[in-house]
């Protein structure tokens, strides 16, 4: 019903390349979120499942049939654009109803399904006014509506979030979350939100300057990226990077020193790395503690203080100049200026190579 | 059947040839005659459209009759009684019927004849007598001028922007269109000298520049509204202003109709006039027939004339005498002077409406001139192009 | 309730149309959308169109084709046949060159004129004005107005008894003068009149485009400090464009083509100095008795080339800008 | 008063007097003065009397000299302002005129003719409509019959002529195919021809459809405007392809993007197109004029032309039946101006 | 140089009322962040600031000045706006100089300002594409440029980072921190990032349905939030409510029992309330963990689990029906249906009347 298979999938424009084959196998009712830096490529992507351009080569085949060729209205999708495209003329019911009608559905079955959007997405009370006349998020929300009224093979979803309160983007996160398992429809969505992306996602792809870098699901690119790249995209904040060299692996083990002081050795024997080589341990602010007084900590400068309520972040520089984010549970009274030891357990840590790849072993 | 008739006014005359045709209907109730009212230009621009394709009407009131003179309709086996048409219209004959033919097409339904107005009151007040019966155009012209002067006119007097209008002053000088061949001749001498006056007065302000000047090409102007303003002493214009004066100046003042001046040669008109008729595609020509029948009969034809307030064409209604339909007695002398002016008429005057090649004279004549008036070329030019233009225009027809 | 009717009669339409869409794809429903305009385009101009360009290569004073003999590039020989191509008066067929450069003059004139003239009143008419639609009206009117009628108020206006030389006698005492008989000023007043006659259409063009503008840009604008020039230069101006460029090439052309106000204002005097080429065509074609329908043709076609090579350079011009303006 | 007050200080934003704010109204009363002072002119020049349209110099309002009945005289007589020779005026009424000098009659006396030169009477005018002008072509005028047709060429013209433009247009705008740029270049390049030139070949082409004295003669040829294409194609440029990319999405057909979103969306430049064409073809007259030779199918301006003859113009029927016939024509404008209002096509995007 | 004060801000659309009368003083310098629901009028409230729209009653004053006449050009200000609203025919560059070019600054000055910019946002390498040509993200970050090449009075933001990605957005976040650090310029900051919030105010004002709910730095906002609403609105996932009745009052500090089994004492004793009462107890997520074996926890059945990496959610419900949200630290191997019991300190408790209003004395 909703299998969607991209083969090397190009996208140029112009003199740009955009997509430089992208290959990806999307399951029937699977839940894909697309993430990766701003500006690489994850709408033109969309825009290419969706029909809405035409890749400049590659193949793209919804439920094993190449659709190169279908224009987007019949290719069954349903797309939340990021920019919204909301019919301006229209009152925010006809823009949820159009599609239905064009689906040539019953009136009051078209009734219904507003009703229930409408529900959903707490615009009940806007549903004669026009596009215009709506707040940036009011307007989102419509978008988002347009797209879940109908009954699409698969959801296309570009940060469809984004211009949400907390509050309204939990709910509508469970909401959604809630519609994919009533549906089981496909839905490919597009968030940069760490949040939506590891609590809605089957699978997380992580795209890079129109590549994919790695497709998992949430807590496997969590637990083990696949390189510097992704470990540092995957959770907020970024993951902390020191330099370190590998001083032996053994079965028992392998040591390291981190920051050229403090040596560690980790479980993890199948390590393929040689002594002497020199790597980036990472590790991420939320593994980084306090030392308690009897460790041997690795002492770090702060340079700012962010108190979150619930957390505080603490950015600081160790003696090498390498910065280093950690991210305290509960409110602590540091101050910028302040000298601390931080410290973090051998099991958290990830190993790349100069390359930035993941290694082989972990 | 059914008869259309392709009809333009200049005035009241559309209303009282409804009133004919109405009362033809009641009594011939077979034949039903539909009036298309039109405007001049269709008549001189779209017809010949309509008639090369072949859908034209069935009877036309049309002015340019020798040109399209190939597609009018011979009456004569249809007519009633031909010969009461040779007799009453037959002299206008020649000027709708194809070079060397002796069909009958039509009739004339009005006859005009060129002719001057002077604006009586003004001589008065000038204390200028009007100059009399044989008087000539430089008469006119200076006695004109004398009454401008005093007055303090825009003009002495002033001209129609038509070839027409002022071939009748020219033929007066003695001037010739019409070669040996019978194609355009070049301009002769006489045509020039009038010319060249025509261009002096002018020039010196005695002539209404602004009536000539104001167009190009072969646009008709006409002079009306300066002298029904009083603005010029002497218009020359023709005998179809006079119902226009008779509502428009009322009694501003007095004016006479004064025939047309004489020169070295004459003292001559332009007759003109426009003619009613049939079209040879038309598809009943018998009832066409029975419609011009009655149109061209002395009673209608008199009522027409009488009611228009135009020159009728039917001998036997001239010779009857009309009793023109106005209490307005200037119109009326008017009226009765140009009736008296057709007496004078020279011969060529009378065979140019039926010459092939007058309108070409007539429009060569009328662009060159008013671009020496406007200071555009200068006369020996202007004659020269004359010659190329009618020239031009014989060889391309050939 | 007509509305619902209507919708209702669309979504009929709809159904076949789907199928036709399935059928050819989107570049059928191209093909499809452009379809009846295209053939009465191509019975009702094209073919006119040809049928003229034919006519150009006969001669003979016969008005249909079929009676013409073919006289090759005849025409187009006669009307080049020039002494001195800088002189209109060496030429044979003298009045369609004076014609056309009269003509020039007035097209650079009066196009630019013009577009300043609508520019300026859509700008205002955009503002918020009380009585808005009143003063669209009234800079509307004159377009209702028939060419006959417009030609004869202002040659009651510009004569020499008219109301202008009257007022100008009541208020500055200047001695009356015929507007219409001295070269410059009928000139002038042709050009006077025809943007008198014409600015209420090239404004409301500009106006439907200046609304279509997106009011957050000029918000923006004003968020950056822009003054109401430079917002005219650098927003509106560009973002008009596509409008713009409609009304420079139809005031182009209708320029070119002017005639009919023109003619009852003047006839093309004094002499020839307001004689343009339409009038020219005109005479050549229907009216004058020295009438030549083939030299009629041949110089419409001359004409035509001409504006056509005029639209390929501003249509290259505008590619450039609807690049520009792509959002 | 007030109201006019408030009217007059109006301004742009702020509560200081900017230049374009005069340049505004400036402009305004200009345009006022200039472009509608002469279309003002021309109402009241409608109820003149032929005399008085002759007249120069004009007159502002239409006048006629004032009668008055006078015992003795079957006819009402032309009452004049005279100055006597003692310098004193009355108002006297003419007789007749004899030359210079005229007969004249005090109208409350009429037994003693008082003789009077002509140049020292004025004739007492006062302002009166010739409403004759108004009704005489009705009476000898099939109006309703020219109406009617006019009323129905100009609606089937203009609502074809916006339904096949539009298409054309948007198919021109929002479509990449070949041949594009040469059929806008075709149609370009057709707008510069002008009616009058085509028209003989133009005729034979209708001739041959068999279209001539039919209305749809009139209507068919003129329908695909190279303009309205043009104007529409071009504005629908500035309508963004994301919302026809969101359509798309939502299963519309092309005829569905076309007629439910571009169409709405274009409302401006349709009522501005609307507007043209019910004005042209409201006003068009060459055309007809040469395709209906029946008068039972005349349109309006056709209608009219018939007070153009050889010689004399019959303008205070022109004048006065070109302000009836335009009546419609600013009732449609009125209506339609409404719709060229803020576009919104871009509020729908982020 | 950037003080701005609102009196009584009222606006309406038409029937529309939308802002009941904002009463406001924002200090020179300051760094004023607005939060609220989404549609609750913050857009409208820049927009009456900036002097896009005027409101329909009510003063403005930026310096002391009434500026409600003065037109948006003159006020000095520069703002992002919600839609980004950059200009389509412009190339970034373009869109960057314009503002600068009003105000005729010399072309070096521009040049190295827009470098400055471009550096600071990436967008170096898209300074001559044109809007159209941009990812959402790059817009985004054109339309934050196009605000700070200017030397605005005050910086009014409107969601400026909603399309970015985490890591740009965090060190997006890091340099408008710096810039106002350097500039000192006043910022009027609209977003729904709790941790924009947070980190970059020195006061959050939270508006809700066109009032000002609470104004304040921060920690106080989380710390004592002022009612309900707040505290809900503050901190995500938002706070528990749990219903609970004052057992007793009294100088050793306040009974109460939660769900009706657990009883806790807080040691706050000035609490205005009487043995009885009814009242709302929230707890923030985060201060929920599992009990320890030998607590007495609150039993609840687990609805849902988010595994985020770094953190666990868990949804569940007591047995009274009410939801309970907690958020555990690391990554917790807990089910769908499992019982679970939870267990928080009487320190991080919240309690609120029946009105919604905190008790007084907390
Ligand atoms: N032109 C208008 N007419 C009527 N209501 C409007 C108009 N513009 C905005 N509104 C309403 O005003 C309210 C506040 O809008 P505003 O844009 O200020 O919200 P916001 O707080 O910025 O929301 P968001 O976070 O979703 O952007 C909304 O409910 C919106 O629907
Ligand atoms: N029409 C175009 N011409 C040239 N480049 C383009 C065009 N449209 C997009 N791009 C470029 O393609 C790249 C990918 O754009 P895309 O919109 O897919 O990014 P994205 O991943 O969705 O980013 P964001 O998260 O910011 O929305 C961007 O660098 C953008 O600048
Ligand atoms: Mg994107
Ligand atoms: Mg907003």
């Amino acid at each position: 019903m909703g299998r969607i298979t991209l083969q090397k999938v190009v996208k140029s424009f112009g003199a740009f390349d955009i997509l430089h084959g992208i290959d990806l196998e999307i399951e029937d009712g699977e839940f894909v979120v697309f993430v990766g830096p701003s500006g690489c490529g994850k709408s033109t992507l969309l825009r290419q499942i969706a029909g809405l351009d035409k890749p400049t080569s590659g193949q793209i085949h919804i439920d094993g049939e190449l659709v190169n060729d279908v224009p987007a209205a019949d290719r069954g999708l349903a797309m939340v654009f990021q920019s919204y495209a909301l019919y301006p003329h229209m009152t925010v019911r006809q823009n949820l109803a159009f599609g239905l009608e064009n689906a040539r559905l019953p009136k009051h079955e078209i009734d219904t399904r507003i009703a229930e959007a409408a529900r959903m997405l707490e615009i009940g009370d806007y549903l004669s006014r026009r596009p215009g006349q709506l707040s940036g998020g009011q307007r989102q929300r419509v978008a988002i509506g347009r797209a879940i009224v109908r009954n699409p093979t698969a959801f296309l979803l570009d940060e469809p979030l984004s211009n949400l309160d907390a509050e309204l983007r939990i709910s509508m996160r469970a909401e959604l979350s809630a519609l994919h398992a009533r549906l089981k429809t496909t839905m490919i969505y597009v968030t940069h939100d760490q949040i939506e992306a590891m609590t809605l996602a089957n699978r997380i792809v992580v795209l890079r300057k129109g590549k994919i870098e790695q497709v998992g699901t949430p807590l496997e690119l969590y637990n083990t990226p696949a390189n510097r790249f992704v470990a540092g995209f995957i959770g907020a904040p970024s993951m902390n990077f020191l330099s370190g060299t590998i001083l032996s692996t053994g079965a028992d083990g392998t040591r390291l020193t981190v920051l050229g002081e403090t040596q560690l050795t980790t479980s993890r024997t199948a390590l393929d790395a040689k002594a002497g080589q020199k790597i980036s341990v990472g590790v991420r602010p939320q593994h980084i503690r306090l030392a308690k007084p009897e460790e041997n900590g690795i002492s770090a400068h702060i340079d700012m203080v962010e108190a979150l309520g619930s957390e505080t972040v603490i950015h600081a520089h160790a003696a090498t100049g390498e910065t280093i984010l950690a991210v305290l549970a509960g409110q602590h009274d540091l101050a910028k200026g302040a000298e601390v030891q931080l410290s973090f357990e051998s099991r958290d840590i990830h190993l790349f190579d100069e390359a930035g790849l993941r290694l082989a072993g972990t | 059947g059914d008869v259309r008739v392709m009809w333009y006014s200049d005035g009241v005359e559309g209303q009282v040839f409804k009133d004919l045709i109405d009362r033809f209907m009641k009594a011939n109730p077979d034949i039903h005659v539909t009036v298309d009212e039109v405007s001049y230009s269709t008549i001189k621009e779209q017809l010949p459209v309509q008639l090369a394709a072949g859908n034209g009407p069935d009877i036309a009131r049309v002015t340019n009759l020798k040109s399209l003179s190939q597609y009018w309709l011979d009456l004569t086996p249809y007519l009633k009684d031909v010969d009461f048409w040779k007799k009453n219209y037959g002299d206008q004959m020649d000027w709708m019927r194809p070079d060397g033919s002796s069909i009958i097409p039509g009739f004339m339904t009005q006859i005009t004849l060129t002719g001057g107005f002077a604006n009586k009151t003004l001589f008065e007040q000038a204390g200028v007598a009007l100059p009399g019966e044989k008087a000539t155009w430089d008469d006119w012209v200076a006695a004109s001028e004398k009454v401008a002067k005093s007055q303090q006119l825009k003009a002495a007097f002033a001209i129609d922007r038509s070839g027409h209008r002022i071939t009748g002053p020219a033929i007066s000088y003695g001037a010739n269109y019409i070669g040996a061949d019978g194609m355009p001749a070049p301009l002769d001498a006489n045509t020039k000298k009038y010319l060249t006056d025509l261009v002096k007065w002018t020039a010196d302000g005695k002539a209404d520049k602004d009536v000539w000047v104001a167009s190009a090409g072969t646009t008709y102007r006409a002079a009306a509204d300066d002298f029904i303003n009083s603005e010029v002493a002497m218009y020359y214009a023709g005998s179809w202003q006079i119902p226009n004066f008779m509502t428009k100046i009322g009694t501003n003042f007095d004016w006479v109709a004064i025939g047309s001046p004489c020169g070295p040669a004459a003292c001559t008109g332009m007759p003109g006039g426009a003619g009613l008729v049939a079209v040879k595609s038309t598809k009943n020509p018998k009832d066409v027939a029975k419609v011009m029948d009655y149109l061209a009969s002395t009673p209608v034809a008199k009522e027409f004339a009488e009611r228009t307030l135009f020159l009728p064409s039917n001998k036997e209604v001239v010779a009857g005498g009309l009793d023109f339909k106005t209490d307005n007695a200037q119109a009326k002398a008017a009226l009765n002077t140009f009736v008296k002016a057709t007496s004078t008429t020279a011969p060529l005057a009378l065979k140019l409406p039926g010459w092939k090649w007058s309108d070409t004279y007539y429009g060569a004549l009328v662009s060159r001139i008013s671009q020496v008036m406007a200071g555009e070329m200068s006369l020996d030019e202007a004659f020269k192009r004359i010659d190329s233009d009618i020239a031009a225009k014989v060889q391309e027809a050939k | 309730m007509t509305g619902a009717a209507i919708g209702r009669v669309m979504g009929l339409i709809d159904i076949p149309l789907r199928a036709l869409q399935k059928a050819t794809g989107t570049r059928g429903m191209a093909a499809f959308f452009l379809a009846p305009n295209m053939a009465i385009f191509a019975v009702f101009v094209l073919v006119p169109f040809v049928i003229n360009f034919m006519y150009s290569m006969t001669g003979g004073a016969a008005i249909f084709l079929d009676q013409r003999s073919y006289v090759g590039l005849d025409q187009y020989r006669q009307i080049m046949d020039c002494k001195d191509y800088l002189d209109p008066n060496t030429c044979v067929q003298d009045g369609f060159w004076i014609a056309v450069s009269n003509t020039a003059w007035f097209v650079v004139i009066q196009v630019t004129l013009m577009i300043v003239v609508a520019l300026i009143t859509a700008l205002i008419l955009n503002r918020e004005l009380i009585g808005r639609s009143f003063w669209r009206a009234v800079f509307f009117f004159p377009v209702l107005l028939s060419p006959v009628v417009t030609g004869l108020i202002w040659r009651w206006i510009l004569q020499r008894n008219g109301i202008l030389n009257a007022f100008l006698l009541n208020v500055f005492g200047t001695e009356p003068t015929n507007w219409l008989t001295e070269r410059a000023s009928s000139f002038a007043a042709t050009i006077g009149v025809s943007i008198w006659a014409h600015v209420g259409f090239y404004t409301l063009i500009l106006l439907a485009g200046l609304q279509a503008i997106p009011k957050d840009l000029y918000e923006a604008a004003e968020m950056d400090g822009t003054r109401r020039g430079r917002m005219f230069w650098r927003i509106t101006l560009p973002l008009l464009m596509p409008n713009l460029i409609v009304v420079l090439v139809l005031a182009l052309i209708k320029a070119v083509q002017i005639f009919d106000e023109a003619f009852v204002l003047t006839g093309g005097g004094p002499g020839t100095s307001t004689m343009y080429i339409v009038q020219y065509i005109y005479e050549m074609g229907f009216a004058s008795e020295l009438r030549n329908p083939g030299l009629a043709a041949a110089a419409s076609i001359l004409m035509g080339a001409v504006l056509v090579v005029l639209t390929l350079l501003q249509m290259a011009a505008s590619r450039r800008n609807e690049k520009k303006g792509e959002r | 008063m007030a109201h006019v007050l408030t009217f007059l200080t109006r301004r742009r934003g702020g509560s200081r007097w900017h230049w374009s704010d005069i340049a505004t109204w400036v402009w305004l009363f200009g345009g006022l003065f200039i472009i509608f002072g002469p279309a003002v002119w021309l109402g009241l020049s409608s109820f003149k009397t032929p005399a008085a349209l002759a007249e120069f110099p004009p007159a502002l309002l239409p006048y006629i000299s004032q009668t008055v009945a006078v015992e003795g005289y079957d006819k009402p007589l032309p009452i004049f302002t005279v100055t006597l020779p003692d310098g004193k005026k009355a108002e006297l009424a003419e007789v007749r005129r004899i030359g210079i000098m005229a007969q004249m009659v005090d109208p409350k006396n009429p037994g003693t003719i008082i003789k009077v030169n002509i140049k020292d009477r004025t004739p007492v005018q006062k302002v009166s409509f010739e409403t004759s002008n108004y009704t005489q072509p009705f009476l000898h005028f099939d109006f309703l019959r020219y109406l009617w047709n006019s009323v129905f060429v100009t609606t089937m013209a203009t609502i074809i002529t916006l339904a096949i433009n539009s298409m054309a247009a948007f198919a021109l705008s929002k479509y990449q195919f070949t041949g594009k740029n040469l059929i806008l270049l075709l149609i370009v390049a057709t707008l510069m021809v002008p009616l009058g030139v085509i028209m003989v070949p133009l005729y034979s082409v209708v001739s041959k459809l068999g279209l001539l004295d039919n209305l749809w003669g009139v209507i068919l040829p003129t329908v695909a405007t190279p303009t309205g294409v043009f104007l529409l194609r071009q504005y629908m440029l500035t309508i963004p392809d994301e919302l026809i990319d969101a359509a798309r999405m939502d299963k519309a057909s092309e005829w569905q993007i076309y007629w439910r979103i571009v169409m709405p969306l274009s409302a401006p430049a349709l009522a501005v197109l609307a507007i043209f064409s019910v004005v042209w073809r409201w006003n068009d007259f060459l055309w007809p004029l040469i395709v209906l030779s029946r008068s039972s199918l005349y349109t309006l301006q056709v209608g009219l032309n018939v007070y153009s003859g050889q010689l004399n113009v019959q303008w205070h029927y022109i004048l006065a039946m070109t302000v009836v016939t335009m009546i419609p024509v600013v009732l449609v404008f009125v209506f339609l101006q409404r719709f060229i209002t803020r576009g919104i096509a871009a509020t729908g995007l982020k």
